[in-house]
């Protein structure tokens, strides 16, 4: 019953904020909405029986899609990160100002209902309703809210991600009708034996879909624009969540699969990633704008991930899921971080902004915090999960390994690049009379760096909640 | 050669030749008549297979009724004079040509049928083309469609009725 | 008769009209050839029915075989009077519209 | 039996009432009335508690399939009268006639859905027509509407000629007008495709492809479409073009096994180029109607998998592709026919001066592109799944995916009209009524995405 | 005791966080008495630490599992042995007097940067006590980053300056590129043995293969250069000079660069059995020590001499580490950290009365007017020149003496880098103090001796500078009086068993220090000659001279090499590789589409005979695609 929940109450939280008119009473719902969601999913994962943690009923029996929802270990944490993430979203950006703040926060609540129902659901067919319900209300988001060039970012954005989706569509029809029981169950897709050069078209097919929403080189391209131009809420559910329905779809939907065509095309897969990151790293370094720098450099963390995902490793993948979590976290932290800059200051351009530390020293701390979890620095969380995929890496090839540690170094080039940029030196025009950041924010991200520090130093119970989807990933055919 | 023979080919022609000209005169006047001329000459042809109820109709339907409508109305806006424009002589040649292309395929086609090699088309005899069997034949098996091509025409009056009206 | 000359001869009567609906602009005259199709069509059920009662009568001195081709182009006829009736509503309506019954005036709606 | 008797009677009641009332709302109220009973009528038809029975000869079959496709149909038409009901009278004065002659199309339909012969193929076809090339130039005055009526008819009667040359083959090479004449060779039982035969299902197809806006025989589609009184766009887009598809489906289901393979090859090509055509030529308009009605050409390219694959699913599909596309269209129809400008900018910013409105056309939009958890999504769902099914044409599905994506495009320039782009959206006066009806046919749309079983069930009880 | 080991670290964590959250709250007394505090409390139960591993022997402390991941585990677990625990007495002793005298030197700051200060400090501490506590390699790491994260935090401390700032990031990324080539290492151990814990690492050093083994000594040593500051990655150690003196003394002198050592000396049973690797440590350490102390001769800026001198030091125990000599190694640090950190004290002394004029050329003659600051930089600078018996002396000569036997080459080569440092020490130590003043009359009127939490810390090293070899005087002057080698034996035991020692005879040892002793006092007489009258004060250089004053123009070189084209090929990626190529192709697909659109448009001409000409041609064409598995194409032919 509890994934059922996760899904209606923001459901209907979300369906019931369309017609809140008041700007703070929409906040404030908003708020309450994903608080009650957390606790849900906090009882729901920590205090409930296991039984409780799966669904199944009927829905469309003529097609044999069923309305089944499970959680296994990787599906707890990333309903943990949606969780947790939203609430501090909210908190974050509470002090902006929306027009029809109403529908904001009832379009962020039903991306929240599409964000679980990706991560719960456990027959294809539903995954793809949730796939799609957690994109549009983001293409609402980004168009109505977002910057100057919003309508034709978001659309190319919305485009992009579409086809892909499209192309797992007709992913998931071609499998369903390998299955013996004319099924859309995972255990059904699970058991179809595909040969091997049949499974390559199919593969791609749901391998685009996925590459396209993590992003990975080159299939990257909508994602800074994207960042750039949605609101800083939109943006970190985007970076810091959506981008994890890529790689949980590729574990959970892909990797089992597929086995033999996973194995075919993981060199090029991971030499695609390795690129990747090599390449947002480089381009990161030239960012004037904090937004496409964050955005350039999520590109780059989600290469490791996507290049370690395809490595076989076991303790890879036991690194790929807790970054999920990590860089969900760490990336949410520097939007904030970029969004308390720009609403301040109104400007996210490096050229213009200095000193902020003089300014505002709480935030300079925190940020540099975060940006130091962004370079996987000990003793944050990134470093375990990074240290993890890396490993697994090493497994695979020491010279992947060499090249792709290449973009740790630049990865503190242009972090420092940035924490330099934007906190150090004199004053500007633009920051000579910032103040520090509110009370708001300064909670958030302190909720965050608490986080960060104490996943970093004791990151055991990650490893441990998504212990079981590793074995059952790893277990084969 | 019997006659039957000399006068399907008598009849063919004036078909083929009448047909000719009604897309070449200039007069739409002159090639209502041309047509009328065809008309004449399928019905011709109609009685040399023995179908003369068709025939008949043939020449009261649309020699009778539906041209001298078409009549009328060319007579009604003053067309009865050479007022057509050309139309472009690359249009006028890409319709002849890939008019001629069908026709070539379409003959090339029954030319390879090899299911019609030697059949006939009974001449002169059989009665199914004599009214008795072919009113006996609509008033039984085909009553339903001939009560349903009553719609057509209530909705092709109701038609004329709408669009001619004067508002 | 061999039933190929028929064939060719309404092929041949089609072809024509399908030639003239491609080369003129009078919309009267266009829908004269379309007419002139039609007829080339009867022709063929005709002879075809012919054909068929042929065959039939071969073996059965009785049958009707074949009578539904002639009824069918009876249909035809039907159909025919009811298209000319509104057909040539339209054209007149368009004629007191623009005063011309050019088809290729008939461009406003393109693209 | 029932649906066509009695759709031809309440065409001659519409006449009737014109005379004697001359409240053109009335009128309206009328229609509805005897499209319920159309609807009442043909479930006793469906259910055998009450039927004409009268000996066709062979000439009609009503399976459930036909009988099942016309409650739809007429379901779908109730629900156009009642959103678009009172607009017919902006296309012109005669009323009463207007809604005579939509009954006569459905008199047509209801042929279509049962003919067992090309007589009644044939005849259906011509009911169907006719009346709608009077609809397509009822603006008399519009020249516009001139013009698409005398291309319509025109390429109609063209096609007419096409249509039955092709019959003249089939009846020479099988001896017979009824749909499962096959010319077998009697010693071997074997069928035996003559070319006589073949040529005359080319013809054929040519005259459905056309009837249907299939690619490259859809020239007359955007034209007569946009020419035509919005009003009756919007039936002619989504109603008739359904039976349409019902009857080319159910003239080449027993036909394709004559085709060979070569048939899948051409039907590929023109599902081809009906998706690109439509699709691509879609993006550039200006004008939203024009934009449908490429659209309507994209979407009957969807439509065409449902012949290209002939399976149950198929059969399943195309119901519910029709109801999916029939209901948004006439919802966005219904809308376009409220607005002032019917170009892209005379959305501009709908979203503000009516929400309800702009609310409903984004469903009905998203549903056309195929979106999930609207009904659109299943009918694209079950016409891709068919193809799928038969194996070996995922290409052809890869290509359509592609087209799909592309359709997104152009549906979503209008939400990003109505919703990103300032502008004061003029519209005709709104009634309440009429919002909650679009809200209740936009909320159908949604549950039909979550339980397309609810029209689906109806096929199997 | 030794279960109390945590409590060293927790002292200056606890401290960082006092200070860090409650930089605005807290008076400057009350921040510099926790910062100094925890330090001493540190130091303390570090002397407890020491005594009981001195009594009881090594143990290992584990506090709870880090990482439990399929293929291995890491615990957060301490190793109390004889080297961590010398080290922590370095690291907190001295710590403890840096923090002493930062109390005094940065008084001048705002409250809250004094907070922020001594925060940055104390986190040092923590990570590098870190460092040398871990008992694996994961742990080591985690100080090994976490020393360069406050590294970089204090050398951008100032961080208006964006001079000092790009000094800060530039140490950073240096250290990082060290530290890929150490997290390789983990990596091939992890891969290998499936664990990084020393224990297990050395007993089972015989499972790795010799490539193995060279492989990993090798990336471990390239984590070594980047944080010692070898060649090639020493250019940042100079320029984080830009830090206050304090944090130089401690960071960039005593402690952190020395974790190279540190490390090394830890894994020293690796690079024993790996020959190539010595020889590779060996040959980096003598060059940048030569090579640091060249740049060192013409350097002005006091602080900068210092760090070159600190780079060419370093090589020295690099070099000892290669030869085998490991316990002259940890010997030389423990003497470098006293010499050195005194005199980067002294420095700082000098600085603070200067009023942060650094500049050797414009100073002079100070000896009068700071006399404690001068005694003790002079012990400094005999110590570090390696006259006997300051401590600077027996520690050079252990490692000297090894290279000899491993080598006479490296002796040779060697001796001639003690005669540079003593040269430009002692440069350094007369254009300071001796002569005339040379600065502004503002500066020569406020010239004072320092205050007394700044003079102490000076005496107490000084005192270690001058005593401090006695704990390892060699076996040629006293048998069995090498006290730091008995203690540390049973660190490199393994180490000593494999290494085939073969020892030089009393009287070759003797002759060589005679020598070598001669030969540096000729220079520091000299040196002091030439530069008592600052000769060359505002000559023009040119030729070798010029090239060493611009540090043999290294960084311009990675600036060529390196830096540049990087950046070009990340603005050929940036501007025209991801703008034109790969979002061109995305967006041409887009365009194609308008493109097609716009084209298809036209097909609709509006023209009914068009349209039906379309169809027919479409209708021939689907019949010839139909038949033409048929005779129709022939009969075609036929037919023309």
């Amino acid at each position: 019953m509890i994934p059922v929940l996760l899904i209606l109450l923001p459901l209907l939280t979300g369906t019931i904020s369309f017609f809140i008119k008041e700007e703070n009473a929409a906040k404030g719902w908003g708020l309450l909405s994903a608080v009650l969601t957390l606790i849900v999913a906090v009882a729901g994962i920590y205090f409930y029986p296991a039984a409780q943690l799966s669904f199944d009923s009927a829905w469309l029996p003529s097609l044999g899609s069923r309305f089944t929802m499970s959680m296994d270990g990787m599906s707890k944490m990333l309903v943990l990160l949606t969780a947790i993430s939203f609430p501090l979203i909210f908190l974050a950006t509470y002090k902006n100002q929306y027009r029809n703040a109403g529908s904001f926060y009832a379009l962020m609540l039903l991306t929240q209902a599409g964000l679980m129902g990706v991560f719960v659901a456990n027959d294809a067919l539903l995954f793809y309703f949730f796939w799609e319900l957690a994109l549009i209300p983001v293409y609402f988001l980004c168009s109505l809210w977002g910057g100057e060039k919003r309508i034709a970012v978001t659309f190319k954005f919305f485009i992009y991600t579409f086809i892909g989706s499209l192309m797992m569509l007709a992913g998931i029809l071609y499998m369903y009708f390998q299955t013996a029981d004319h099924s859309f169950a995972w255990q059904s897709f699970y058991s179809v034996q595909l040969a091997p050069e049949k499974q390559s078209l199919v593969f791609w097919l749901f391998f685009i879909a996925f590459a396209i929403k993590m992003p990975i080189f080159p299939f990257h391209t909508w994602q800074p624009d994207a960042y750039e131009q949605s609101p800083t809420a939109t943006t970190m559910v985007l970076s810091g969540i959506m981008v994890k329905m890529g790689i949980f779809a590729v574990i959970k939907w892909l990797l089992p699969f597929f086995p033999s065509a996973s194995e075919q095309f993981a060199q090029w897969i991971i030499l695609l990633s390795v690129i990747g990151m090599l390449y947002a790293s480089l381009i990161a370094i030239r960012q004037d704008d904090i937004k496409r720098l964050i955005a350039y450099s999520s590109i780059a963390h989600i290469g490791l991930m996507s290049a370690t995902l395809f490595t076989g490793s076991r303790v890879g993948l036991e690194g790929v899921m807790i970054q999920m979590f990590n860089h969900g976290i760490n990336v949410i932290g520097l939007w904030i971080v970029a969004d308390a800059i720009e609403q301040q200051l109104g400007t996210r351009k490096f050229s213009e902004l200095g000193g902020l530390a003089q300014k505002a020293p709480s935030l300079a701390i925190l940020l540099v915090v975060m940006a130091f979890a962004n370079i996987a620095l000990p003793l944050t969380n990134a470093f375990i999960g990074e240290f993890l995929m890396f490993n697994g890496l090493f497994h695979y090839n020491i010279w992947i390994t060499a090249v792709a540690g290449i973009s740790i170094i630049l990865a503190a080039v242009y972090t420092l690049n940035m924490v330099q940029k934007v906190f150090y030196g004199n004053t500007t025009a633009v920051t000579s009379n910032a103040t520090d950041i509110s009370g708001n924010i300064r909670i958030t991200l302190v909720i965050l760096v608490i986080l960060v520090i104490a996943l970093g130093v004791y990151p055991q119970p990650m490893i441990d909640l998504t212990k079981d989807t590793v074995g059952a990933t790893m277990a084969g055919k | 050669m019997s006659i039957t023979q000399i006068m399907f080919f008598f009849l063919s022609a004036l078909a083929v030749f009448s047909a000719i000209m009604v897309l070449v005169s200039r007069n739409p006047v002159h090639s209502v008549l041309w047509l009328i001329a065809v008309f004449f000459a399928i019905s011709g042809h109609y009685i040399l297979l023995n179908a003369q109820f068709l025939a008949i109709v043939n020449l009261i339907v649309y020699a009778g009724a539906i041209m001298v409508l078409f009549l009328f109305v060319i007579m009604l806006m003053n067309l009865n004079k050479e007022s057509e424009p050309n139309k472009h002589i690359w249009m006028k040649l890409a319709g002849a040509i890939s008019g001629g292309c069908f026709l070539m395929v379409m003959v090339s086609l029954v030319r390879q049928a090899a299911d019609f090699q030697g059949k006939e088309a009974l001449v002169g005899t059989g009665d199914i083309g004599l009214i008795k069997n072919l009113g006996k034949a609509l008033f039984s098996n085909y009553v339903v469609p001939f009560e349903i091509s009553s719609v057509l025409f209530l909705s092709a009056m109701v038609g004329a009725v709408v669009i001619g009206k004067k508002e | 008769m061999p039933i190929q000359y028929y064939i060719y001869l309404s092929l041949a009567l089609f072809s024509i009209g399908i030639i003239g609906v491609l080369t003129r602009r009078n919309a009267i005259i266009v829908f004269m050839c379309i007419e002139l199709m039609l007829n080339a069509v009867n022709l063929l059920l005709v002879a075809f029915s012919k054909m068929h009662h042929g065959t039939a009568l071969a073996t059965d001195a009785a049958t009707t075989a074949g009578i539904d081709g002639q009824l069918f182009v009876f249909f035809i006829m039907v159909v025919a009077a009811a298209e000319v009736s509104v057909g040539l509503a339209i054209i007149v309506m368009m004629y007191r519209n623009i005063h011309s019954v050019d088809i290729n005036f008939l461009n406003r709606l393109k693209n | 039996m029932n649906a066509i008797i009695l759709s031809a009677l309440l065409g001659v009641v519409m006449m009737f009432s014109g005379i004697l009332t001359k409240n053109k709302s009335v009128l309206k109220y009328i229609a509805a009335v005897g499209l319920l009973l159309l609807i009442a009528f043909n479930v006793m038809d469906t259910y055998a508690i009450f039927k004409f029975d009268i000996d066709s000869r062979g000439l009609l079959s009503f399976g459930k399939f036909g009988l099942y496709f016309n409650t739809l149909a007429f379901a779908a038409t109730f629900i156009y009268v009642l959103l678009s009901g009172s607009d017919i009278e902006k296309a012109g004065i005669n009323v009463a006639e207007y809604f005579a002659l939509i009954f006569f199309v459905l008199c047509g339909l209801s042929i279509l859905s049962g003919f067992n012969g090309m007589l009644m193929l044939f005849l259906g076809i011509e009911i169907l027509s006719i009346p709608l090339y009077i609809l397509t130039g009822s603006d008399k005055r519009n020249l516009k509407s001139n013009e698409a009526a005398l291309k319509y008819f025109l390429m109609g009667s063209f096609t007419t000629g096409i249509m039955l040359m092709g019959i003249a083959f089939f009846y020479g090479a099988t001896g017979s007008f009824t749909l499962n004449a096959l010319p077998v060779i009697p010693t071997t039982g074997m069928i035996n495709p003559s070319f006589l035969h073949v040529g005359g299902l080319l013809l054929l197809f040519v005259a459905m492809s056309f009837k249907v806006s299939a690619a490259p025989f859809h020239f007359w589609t955007p034209d007569v479409y946009d020419g035509a009184p919005s009003v009756f766009t919007s039936f002619m887009a989504t109603i008739v073009k359904a039976a349409g598809f019902i009857a080319f489906i159910r003239l080449f289901q027993t036909q394709a096994v004559a085709l060979g393979p070569t048939w899948k090859i051409i039907l590929s090509i023109v599902i081809i180029l009906t998706l690109l055509i439509g699709n691509i030529t879609a993006v550039f308009q200006q004008s939203v109607k024009r934009m449908l009605a490429y659209s309507s050409i994209a979407q009957a390219g969807f439509m065409l998998f449902a012949l290209f694959s002939s399976n149950d699913l198929a059969m399943e599909g195309i119901l519910l592709y029709s109801v999916a596309y029939s209901l948004a269209t006439i919802g966005i129809f219904a809308v376009l026919i409220k607005m002032n400008d019917y170009t892209f900018d005379g959305f501009n910013g709908l979203a503000k001066s009516n929400p309800v409105l702009a609310f409903t056309t984004t469903i009905f939009l998203l549903s056309l592109a195929g979106i999930p958890l609207t009904a659109g999504f299943f009918a694209k769902y079950y016409m891709l799944a068919s193809v799928i099914k038969e194996g070996g044409s995922l290409w052809l599905v890869i290509v359509a995916l592609f087209f799909a994506a592309v359709s997104v495009y152009y549906y979503f320039r209008v939400i990003q009209a109505m919703y990103f782009k300032d502008g004061d959206a003029g519209t005709a006066p709104i009634s309440g009524v009429f919002k909650l009806s679009l809200v209740l046919l936009a909320a159908l749309v949604i549950v039909l995405g979550i339980f397309p079983s609810i029209i689906l069930n109806g096929f199997y009880f | 005791m030794s279960k109390l080991v945590y409590l060293v670290p927790l002292f200056p964590l606890i401290g960082f966080l006092i200070n860090g959250l409650g930089r605005k709250s807290l008076s400057k007394s009350m921040i510099s008495i926790i910062g100094c505090g925890v330090m001493l409390a540190s130091f303390v139960v570090s002397l407890l630490v020491f005594f009981d591993v001195k009594a009881n022997g090594a143990t290992t402390v584990e506090l709870f599992s880090f990482i439990r991941a399929a293929d291995f585990q890491i615990p957060f677990a301490f190793q109390v042995d004889q080297l961590s625990s010398l080290f922590l007495l370095i690291i907190t002793g001295i710590g403890f007097l840096i923090h002493l005298y930062s109390a005094a030197y940065m008084h001048e700051e705002e409250e809250q940067h004094f907070g922020r200060y001594f925060a940055y400090l104390n986190l040092f501490v923590f990570s590098m006590l870190l460092l040398v506590l871990g008992a694996n390699y994961v742990i080591m790491f985690i100080g090994w980053e976490g020393v360069g994260l406050c590294s970089y935090l204090l050398i951008g401390y100032w961080f208006k300056n964006d001079q000092y700032n790009y000094a800060a990031k530039k140490a950073f990324v240096m250290n990082r590129i060290g530290d890929l080539g150490f997290l390789l290492a983990v990596f091939w151990l992890l891969f290998k043995l499936g664990t990084v814990t020393y224990g297990d690492v050395f007993s089972r050093v015989s499972e790795l293969s010799s490539f193995d083994i060279t492989a990993i000594t090798i990336l471990l040593f390239v984590g070594a250069m980047g944080k010692s500051a070898q060649i090639p990655l020493y250019t940042w150690l100079p320029d984080a000079m830009a830090g206050p003196t304090p944090v130089s003394a401690l960071i960039h002198a005593a402690t952190m660069v020395t974790a190279g050592i540190y490390m090394i000396a830890r894994s020293n049973i690796l690079y024993t059995m790996s020959h190539v690797s010595q020889t590779l440590v060996a040959i980096t350490g003598l060059a940048t020590a030569i090579f640091a102390a060249t740049i060192a001769l013409k350097q002005n800026d006091i602080k900068k001499v210092l760090a070159y001198s600190t780079v060419s030091q370093l090589g020295y125990m690099f070099l000892g580490l290669g030869v085998g000599a490991y316990t002259g190694a940890v010997f030389h640090v423990m003497t470098h950290a006293f010499f050195k950190a005194l005199l980067f004290l002294g420095a700082g002394s000098v600085i603070h009365a200067m009023h942060h004029e650094q500049d050797i050329r414009k100073m002079g003659g100070l000896k009068k007017h700071m006399p404690i600051t001068h005694i003790t930089f002079l012990l400094a600078c005999l110590a570090i020149a390696g006259i006997p018996p300051f401590s600077g002396f027996f520690s050079k000569d252990e490692i000297l003496m090894a290279a000899y036997s491993a080598n006479p080459i490296y002796y040779y080569v060697g001796l001639g880098g003690a005669l540079m440092t003593a040269f430009y020490m002692f440069r350094l130590y007369s254009l300071t103090f001796l002569g005339s003043f040379r600065g502004t009359h503002e500066q020569a009127h406020h010239l004072h001796e320092s205050p007394s939490p700044m003079t102490i810390p000076l005496i107490v090293l000084a005192v270690l500078s001058v005593f401090g070899g006695f704990v390892g005087i060699p076996e040629v002057f006293a048998s069995d009086a090498h006290s730091l080698e008995h203690f540390l034996a049973p660190i490199f035991a393994e180490s000593n068993k494999l290494a085939h020692a073969h020892h030089l005879t009393h009287s070759q040892e003797y002759i060589m220090m005679g020598v070598s002793t001669a030969l540096i006092i000729g220079v520091i007489v000299f040196a002091v000659t030439k530069f008592k009258k600052a000769a060359d004060v505002n000559d023009e250089h040119t030729g070798i001279a010029k090239v060493l004053e611009n540090k043999w123009y290294v960084d311009e070189l990675y600036d060529t090499v390196i830096v540049k084209p990087l950046h070009l090929l990340s603005v050929f990626f940036k501007n025209i590789l991801e703008k034109n190529i790969i979002d061109g192709v995305v967006n041409g697909v887009g365009k194609l589409v308008g493109y097609g659109s716009r084209q298809l448009r036209l097909l609709q001409s509006g023209q009914v005979g068009n349209y039906i000409l379309v169809m027919v041609m479409v209708m021939v064409i689907f019949v010839l695609i139909w038949f033409n598995d048929l005779t129709i194409m022939n009969f075609l032919k036929k037919l023309f």
